[in-house]
């Protein structure tokens, strides 16, 4: 039996134990520590081996005929994604205010979506791994509509809009997996789901270059609608301001990420030829356009933190869509570093702004100011945060967003700039914006002179640990990008890699 | 000389003026003679059909007892049905088809 | 034993129910109710098990002619048994309630006729003609007229009834009619020779699409297929919770075992009308899952919406007897579909009797603070409507997406967009309940005692429900049935 | 730090290691260290000015610091190229920061966030490293972004300040669009040169390589790749349009300005350019750019600087202007490549000017911030005067520098500027000449302004209370001074620069006309100045109009307040408008209506009329049979 199960199975037994009245002090964070153990477990156990080997392997029949089965396993970037889910799931229960009402549902919901997310990052099934993110998609989608602020009419409205969006989103999804499927299926055979054989069958009966454009055309739709990729995004900024701090920091940091881990599972192992078709790349790029300048502006427009962070993440996902469209391995990797260093940021950014809002009572960018020198210690995480968001060398996210945009550019030989690399000149005035609204927010709260009779202080030492542990990660992955690295990339080939020049003598 | 395609046609013609008269009529009783009427087509139907479809020189009488079966039936039909719309015509003391649409959208 | 006469004695023990009706004693009245649910649970599990013998060696000589117990057969025999134990079970949660509306408190009808109805759908699923399934179809349907009905002092009931019989009956007629164009074509009733007969070249092709079309059209009413399923959301509506549910899963599995047999007529090998009638079906399907998926979106009755997915989930199955995946039969599909669809629609409708023996209606402003007043209610409700909606790793989700995955590997992409489409309408419907359910009410409302046996229905269909989802193996057998008249023939 | 000498190879690493853990502790603990912290960080930057000092006797290497990214197709690593450019880098950067961090000892004494101040400072000294040592240009740009992170830091020091927040602000949003086209410039370099960005690599394979190619086919990739290198050194260096954030950042603590704003920070820009002169060599037309955007700066800085009144401003100006030179000087030499300089040879006109100009800056900013601290924290030159009687030290360093700046023969001002001044002699070509007269202009304004601000701080009577007041400074804020003095006078000379190979060019003779240019500017500026405000009680430009122009610096920060006003927050409210009107109106809300719309029509099919429904079913009847029977064989699958 695979310990993944029981990785799997944990959150599920938390979560049924809290629905039955367990305290919520021992059966919450520690059993999601507890998982961080396992997942870490794991990954000492799997050792420095290859990143594609698959290990710790366990497969439960569900059906014979056609052949599905609950197969686990994990590769490096499985193992990668899996480790930003536990993660942040620990420090989202670790944010989430006991004493409030209606903490439990809040609990039970973390752990829900922690054993969704979890099961889709270690499926080797691609129809469960499916079933899986969908599973986890449900109770956010409730618990917004329950328990989200702000007026019950319009947390409702929001909780519709995103259900709608992600149900068709992920219907067109099935659609185009169940097309991939049934034509990677060899004629006349029961139906392969099984991720490894279909990615061998992808290699030995390559399908001609069009219908990978299609199936990827449709594919992209569903997984981008679960992304928000432009123009696709509107659900996902209200509803990740609405929702309750745990759900957004999980959502918006672990949950969103399937989709991006979806597409690096499909596009270059299943559709190579598909971006290389030229309309569909094209549409890609202009889609991706959207995210990081469209919502940029979007996003800059706003005055109101909470409000900020959900479009500022929306936008962020057009780098990955960028290094998607830019294929190659380099860019492939940068995609599942920069989506793994994301998710930390975005999830200590959602925290931070709703332990704020629980003080303060409003996030509105004219009524706050100066908090720096009450709550330093804030101060310095919403730092680390913001800045990782934007994407400053020595926090996380900038490796990742350097090899995506080394990756655009990374066609030896390549004497003009094609689309994509037009592509990511434009998007790299993104990285601009984002430094304009992520320093206009941290002018606004946290310098200058300090609101009328509004007051922060810091957390107490307890609280402060899942923050913490964010942050140094965010601090550890920035500047020892080789570390996680190591998961997801095969080791450099022994010949004298490019940059680094032997000394020369004088 | 009456062939098969005369009673067919017959029985098609029975069968649509039960049909248009389910559709047009109102008054429940009407309507579930109508229905009968239908019923009685699709007898003429089987009977003509077995009439004509020789089997082994004989008329094939599978068909002919399917006829005395749905007779049957619909006589047990009728029994249940007239005690509804007697309900009906006790409960609104209307028998009209039009007096029930309370259920709707 | 043999399976026939256990159905035998299970109309038998229908029949006795009503005559102890005369005696009036409640106590021993109470004690024969549950001994009928066990009775059909009991068969149900026998023939299971295996320990029911099937052969058609096992059947008396005079029966053998008519009916042959083949797995089709058997799994709808077990469909029906067990559907007709979690109504009587519904019955005996809801019979405060529907008491109030049966003239002089009587119920014992409601105890007997589905008994009697249980074996027929048993004899129609085994049926090897057309004769005989006349006969139970129209037994099952004329018990269907008494059910719905039977609550006469409910004008909403009485309606149910009336437009029910009306329209029922038209299809009975239309059904007939098919049947005299089958025979009129096949020159037979039986299925084994309406096949063989349907592989003839020489046949005439129209004539035969008629009857065909006329088959469809009847059992297209049972099952709720549109253009026929106008009767369904009234019906459902009007209709005592428990006999809703009995049509929604009894009616369907009625009318979908008899589809089945003629569709491996229609459809089989060398069948002349076999291209249309696929594409017909296709056409049935997309157009009755649209159907009843658009017009539920607005529905604020449970019961109303739970017709309008009753539809839709036909329009589902029918799109499953279509399809041709390899490893998948078409039968087997809709079998699979039927088979999943029943735990979870009768988990919803069991909820709802509960709430209505509390005097809670069925509306969603009802429903609103449910999960204050019986969180175990509010979480059953939640449960079979995600089901329903097709959630993955719940039961409803692998019948959904075998269907669309058998349209995506025959070409039909209209329907399948269709389906999508469908099932995503689903995603809002479905969960209007589950939202108003969970979220809190201004007024404050006293809180609903499940009682114990309700408590264990739920249990037990939650349970269902939850592990088919994740291990959906017991169910895989069903997924090759066929209904096989050839091999049928030859047991002659 | 060990006991005994590290191995030269493992400098490089110390002299980044060292700012780092003092930068570290500091901030993330300095409740816990809290007085230690000071001592921290202070005692590091003396370290590393020890490391410095040794490191100019080691010899040229390249070390692997850290493998930042290493897979295949991609490595990013952290290494240190030691060599002669970066050595004299390093000597000057910590030299300065050193005396730096002594002043701040003084001047920084009663603030209350001392901590953050140190750690920040040991940030930058961090970063300001690694820029030094960059190997590639992956790491330069790491670097690059971390010292626009101090300077944030830096300049926001008094965050609770409005103005000092917003000119953070400013600063890091100017240097990120500065930082925009750095990494344009790099990307384009990475691809033209099959994914190496070392130094060393791009200069091969200029010579004899894919980039040779380039160079030679597709002059365009070229451009916009020395336009990206270029572009970053706009904003770090603050030159023309990317300027305004420079004076705005004299809003944080005078030690600051004299470290990061005068001498190390903004001279990154000018010391990327010259590590990468072969790129721009390579695309005379981004010379021609580069050449005008540094004169362009050097003359607009100069001409604001004669009407400013803050003293900090003044020089924040100056700064700008002499960056210009240094820019132009870059963009001359590399349109003239091959003909003049040598891009082997270390020696370069704008090191040269870098050099110098960095000790005598440092020297004038931190001599400002003893003349504020004196007057508590009086910034106009017009409420000072006579000052030179109060803090004789102050004076004669000021002094000092003002002469250097200026250019007076046989100061460090004079060498390097007259070094400038004969490249741009030289240079041919129409496009270029007139960039000679523009640089002696700007040396005859850069004579005007200083002594208009020396006489009318230094000289003549107290115009304010503070003024009369002042003491001189104690003795860990004079002391840097001295040295700094000390160290302006010694500079330019050979024996100095020889240690520093990498900062004087070989090229000496003097022309003629360049000479006696120079000395007329010095001449007609330091008269004119010494003429008009020698006595001076207010300004007798002030009033007229063109001098209200430079007063307001050419309304730059009026237009550019306007286009963010117009473009940026216009954009903003528009497009967010139409992504929630019409893309969510498109996209979610007409398919949900459409929908909607359907599942109420379809509602009447259920009217609940028993005729209807009868009528429907037999429609639906005939509707079937005709489809089976006349419409389905007609168009078989």
């Amino acid at each position: 039996m695979s310990p993944l199960f029981i990785a799997l199975l944990l959150p599920v037994v938390a979560a049924v134990a809290l629905s039955r009245g367990a305290p919520l002090k021992l059966a919450s964070t520690p059993v999601a520590l507890a998982n961080v153990l396992l997942i870490l477990g794991v990954m000492l156990s799997r050792g420095f081996v290859s990143p594609e080997v698959v290990s710790h392997v366990g497969s439960i029949a569900m059906l014979q005929s056609p052949a599905l089965n609950l197969s686990v396993g994990v590769d490096g970037l499985s193992l990668l994604m899996a480790l930003l889910t536990v993660v942040v799931s620990v420090c989202a229960c670790w944010q989430i205010d006991n004493k409030r009402e209606g903490a439990r549902a809040e609990h039970i919901v973390a752990h829900l979506i922690s054993a969704g997310a979890l099961g889709a990052f270690v499926c080797r099934d691609l129809l469960m791994l499916y079933a899986f993110h969908e599973l986890a998609l449900i109770p956010t989608l409730l618990i917004i509509a329950l328990q989200g602020r702000g007026e019950s009419a319009n947390r409702l409205r929001v909780a519709w809009k995103a259900t709608v969006y992600l149900g068709v989103g992920s219907l067109i999804l099935l659609a185009g997996l169940c097309w991939l499927m049934v034509s990677l299926t060899p004629e006349g055979a029961a139906l392969v789901t099984d991720l490894d054989s279909l990615l061998k069958l992808a290699k030995e009966h390559p399908l001609p270059a069009l219908k990978q454009a299609q199936i990827g055309l449709v594919l992209l739709v569903g997984f981008g609608t679960l992304v928000s990729l432009f123009p696709f995004h509107t659900w996902a900024a209200p509803a990740y301001a609405t929702a309750p701090v745990s759900t957004a920091m999980l959502h918006s940091g672990v949950l969103k990420k399937f989709g991006i881990y979806g597409l690096l599972r499909v596009l270059p192992g299943m559709l190579p030829l598909a971006l290389s078709q030229a309309w569909l790349q094209e549409a890609l790029c202009w889609a991706l356009l959207g995210n990081i300048l469209w919502v940029g502006w979007v996003c800059i427009h706003q005055r109101n933190l909470d409000e900020m962070l959900a479009h500022s993440s929306v936008m962020h996902m057009g780098y990955l869509f960028l290094g998607l469209a830019a294929g190659g391995a380099v860019a492939l990797e940068g995609v599942a570093l920069l989506a793994f260093a994301h998710g930390i940021s975005i999830a200590l950014l959602f925290a931070l702004a709703g332990r704020m809002r629980a003080q303060l009572g409003t996030l509105e960018f004219r009524r706050l100011g100066g908090l720096g020198s009450h709550s330093p210690a804030l101060y310095v995480l919403f730092c680390f945060g913001m800045f990782a968001s934007i994407g400053l060398p020595g926090l996380a996210n900038f490796a990742g967003e350097l090899m995506i945009f080394v990756g655009c550019f990374g066609h030896p030989g390549a004497t003009a700039l094609g689309m994509v690399q037009w592509t990511a000149i434009a998007a790299l005035w993104g990285v601009v914006m984002s430094a304009v609204y992520g320093l206009r927010a941290l002018r606004a709260l946290f310098q200058g002179t300090s609101g009328s009779g509004l007051f922060l202080s810091d957390p107490p030492l307890a609280q402060r640990g899942g923050l913490v542990l964010l942050a140094s990660l965010l601090l550890v992955a920035g500047t020892c990008p080789w570390l996680p690295l190591r998961l997801i990339a095969p080791a450099p080939k022994d010949k004298p890699a490019a940059g680094a020049v032997a000394p020369k003598a004088h | 000389m009456i062939t098969l395609q005369h009673y067919l046609w017959v029985s098609a013609a029975l069968f649509c003026i039960g049909l248009a008269g389910v559709v047009a009529r109102r008054n429940a009783l009407v309507v579930y003679m109508c229905l009968e009427m239908m019923l009685s087509a699709a007898n003429l139907t089987l009977v003509a059909f077995s009439r004509f479809g020789v089997r082994d020189g004989l008329p094939d009488v599978n068909a002919q007892a399917l006829v005395f079966f749905t007779i049957t039936v619909a006589a047990a039909e009728v029994a249940v049905g007239l005690a509804i719309i007697l309900a009906l015509f006790r409960a609104k003391q209307r028998i009209e088809t039009d007096s029930v649409n309370a259920l709707q959208g | 034993m043999s399976v026939f006469y256990s159905l035998t004695l299970i109309a038998l023990a229908g029949l006795a129910l009503l005559l102890l009706e005369a005696f009036d004693s409640k106590r021993a009245l109470r004690y024969a109710r549950d001994a009928s649910l066990g009775l059909c649970l009991f068969v149900a599990l026998r023939l299971l098990t295996g320990n029911l013998n099937c052969s058609s060696e096992a059947l008396p000589s005079w029966v053998s002619p008519w009916l042959s117990f083949d797995p089709l057969a058997q799994t709808f025999v077990v469909l029906g048994l067990v559907s007709t134990a979690l109504v009587l079970a519904l019955l005996r949660i809801g019979e405060s309630y529907i008491r109030q509306y049966t003239l002089g408190g009587s119920m014992s009808e409601f105890y007997a006729i589905p008994m009697i109805m249980a074996a027929a759908i048993g004899f129609m699923a085994a049926a090897r003609d057309l004769v005989t399934v006349f006969v139970a179809l129209e037994l099952v349907t004329v018990s269907f007229y008494v059910l719905v009905s039977m609550a006469r002092k409910s004008a909403l009931c009485l309606e149910a009834g009336v437009k029910y019989l009306i329209l029922g009956a038209m299809s009975t007629g239309v059904l007939v009619f098919g049947m005299a164009w089958i025979y009129g074509v096949c020159g037979t009733l039986e299925f084994s020779g309406i096949a063989s007969a349907l592989a003839d070249p020489q046949i005439a092709k129209a004539p035969a699409l008629l009857a065909c079309g006329l088959m469809i059209a009847a059992l297209g009413f049972k099952v709720a297929a549109a253009p026929f399923h106008v009767w369904v959301p009234d019906v459902y509506q009007g209709a005592p919770l428990p006999i809703s549910a009995f049509l929604s899963v009894g009616s369907k599995a009625a009318g979908f075992v008899v589809l089945c047999r003629l569709l491996e007529g229609f459809l089989g090998a060398g069948s002349v009308v076999a291209a249309e009638v696929r594409q017909l079906l296709v056409i049935l399907g997309g157009l009755t899952v649209l159907l009843g998926a658009l017009p539920a979106l607005h529905q604020s009755s449970v019961k109303r919406l739970l017709g309008f997915s009753s539809v839709s989930h036909a329009g589902f199955m029918i799109l499953g007897l279509s399809s041709v995946a390899p490893g998948v039969t078409g039968t087997g599909l809709a079998s699979f579909y039927l088979a999943t669809y029943l735990p979870m629609t009768v988990l919803a409708f069991t909820v709802l009797t509960v709430m209505r023996a509390h005097e809670v209606g069925d509306d969603l402003s009802e429903i609103r603070g449910l999960s204050k007043r019986s969180p175990m209610l509010a979480f059953c409700l939640t449960v079979s409507m995600a089901c329903l909606a097709g959630l993955p790793l719940s039961v409803g989700f692998l019948g959904k997406w075998l269907v669309l995955l058998g349209l995506a590997q025959a070409g039909q992409l209209a329907a399948l967009v269709i389906a999508l489409i469908a099932a995503a309408c689903g995603f809002y419907y479905y969960f209007r309940p589950i939202v108003a359910a969970y979220s809190s009410s201004e007024e404050p409302r006293k809180a609903i005692e499940v009682s114990i046996p309700a408590a264990v229905l739920l249990v037990l269909l939650c349970a269902v429900v939850l592990v088919l989802g994740l291990y959906p193996a017991p169910l895989n057998g069903l997924l090759q049935l066929t209904g096989a008249p050839a091999a049928a023939a030859l047991l002659r | 730090m060990p006991a005994d000498s590290p191995s030269p190879s493992s400098l490089p690493s110390l002299l980044l290691l060292l700012p780092l853990f003092s930068a570290l502790s500091i901030l993330l603990f300095k409740r816990l260290l809290k007085g230690a912290s000071v001592a921290i960080s202070v005692g590091s930057s003396a370290v590393c000015f020890v490391l410095a000092l040794l490191m100019l006797g080691s010899s040229d290497s390249v070390t692997l610091i850290a493998p930042f990214i290493q897979v295949p197709g991609l490595t990013a690593a952290l290494e240190a190229l030691v060599d002669s450019q970066s050595r004299g880098m390093i000597f000057i950067v910590q030299s300065i920061g050193l005396l730096v961090h002594l002043f701040s000892l003084g001047y920084m004494k009663d603030d209350e966030a001392r901590e953050r101040f140190f750690g920040a400072l040991s940030l930058f000294m961090f970063s300001m490293n690694g820029i030094v040592l960059a190997a590639n240009l992956f790491m330069a740009f790491i670097f690059w972004e971390l010292v626009g992170l101090s300077s944030f830091l830096l300049i926001g020091h008094w965050f609770e300040k409005p103005s000092a927040a917003e000119a953070a602000k400013k600063a890091f949003l100017t240097n990120r669009i500065g930082d925009f086209g750095f990494m344009i410039g790099i990307l384009c370099l990475f691809m033209a040169n099959h994914g190496d960005v070392s130094f060393s690599g791009l200069k091969e394979s200029l010579a004899s390589g894919p980039l040779h190619e380039t160079a030679r086919l597709h002059s365009g990739l070229m451009f916009l790749a020395a336009m990206g290198v270029f572009m970053g050194a706009v904003g770090k260096s603050a030159q023309f349009p990317l300027h305004v954030w420079l004076p705005d950042a004299m809003e944080g603590p005078t030690p600051v300005s004299a470290l990061i704003h005068a001498a190390t920070m903004v001279a990154a820009g000018v010391y990327m350019l010259v590590r990468c002169s072969f790129v721009i060599e390579a695309s005379p037309s981004a010379a021609l750019w580069i050449a005008w955007t540094g004169g362009i700066t050097a003359l607009m800085a100069a001409l604001i600087a004669v009407r400013q009144d803050d003293i900090k401003r003044v020089l924040a100006y100056s700064t700008l202007s002499q960056l210009g030179y240094m820019v132009m000087a870059v963009g001359l030499v590399a349109s003239q490549a091959g003909a003049q300089h040598d891009s082997a040879s270390p020696g370069h006109p704008a090191m040269f000017h870098l050099y110098t100009h960095a000790f005598f800056k440092a020297m004038l900013f931190l001599g400002s911030g003893a003349v504020i601290y004196a007057c508590h924290h009086e910034q106009n030159i017009w409420k000072m005067g006579g000052l030179r009687r109060h803090m004789p030290v102050t004076f004669a360093t000021f002094a000092l520098g003002t002469l250097a700046l200026a250019g007076l023969p046989l100061t460090s001002g004079f060498f390097s500027k007259e070094a400038i001044l004969g490249v741009a002699y030289e240079v041919k070509g129409p496009w270029l000449a007139p960039l000679f007269w523009i640089a002696v202009l700007t040396a005859t304004l850069t004579a005007f302004y200083m002594t208009r601000m020396f006489c009318v701080a230094f000289l003549g009577k107290s115009r304010s209370e503070h003024a009369s007041h002042a003491t001189e400074v104690p003795a860990v804020m004079a002391l840097p001074l001295v040295v700094l003095a000390l160290l302006t006078l010694l500079s330019p000379w050979d024996w100095a620069a020889r240690l520093l190979s990498a900062m004087k060019p070989d090229h000496a003779a003097p022309h003629l006309t360049v000479l006696s240019a120079s000395l007329l500017a010095l001449g007609v500026g330091v008269g004119g100045g010494w003429r008009l405000y020698r006595n001076a009680e207010s300004d007798p430009l002030a009033g007229r109009p063109w001098s209200r122009w430079l007063e307001n610096k050419f309304y730059f920060d009026e237009l550019y307040q306007g286009i963010v006003h117009l473009v940026q927050d216009g954009m903003a409210w528009l497009i967010s408008g139409l992504d929630r009107g019409l893309i969510d109106g498109l996209v979610a809300r007409l398919p949900a209506s459409i929908a909607g719309r359907f599942g109420q029509r379809l509602r009447a099919l259920t009217g609940g009329q028993l005729q209807a429904y009868g009528f429907f079913l037999g429609l639906g009847l005939i509707w079937l049979i005709y489809e089976l029977v006349m419409v389905l064989p007609l168009n078989p699958r």
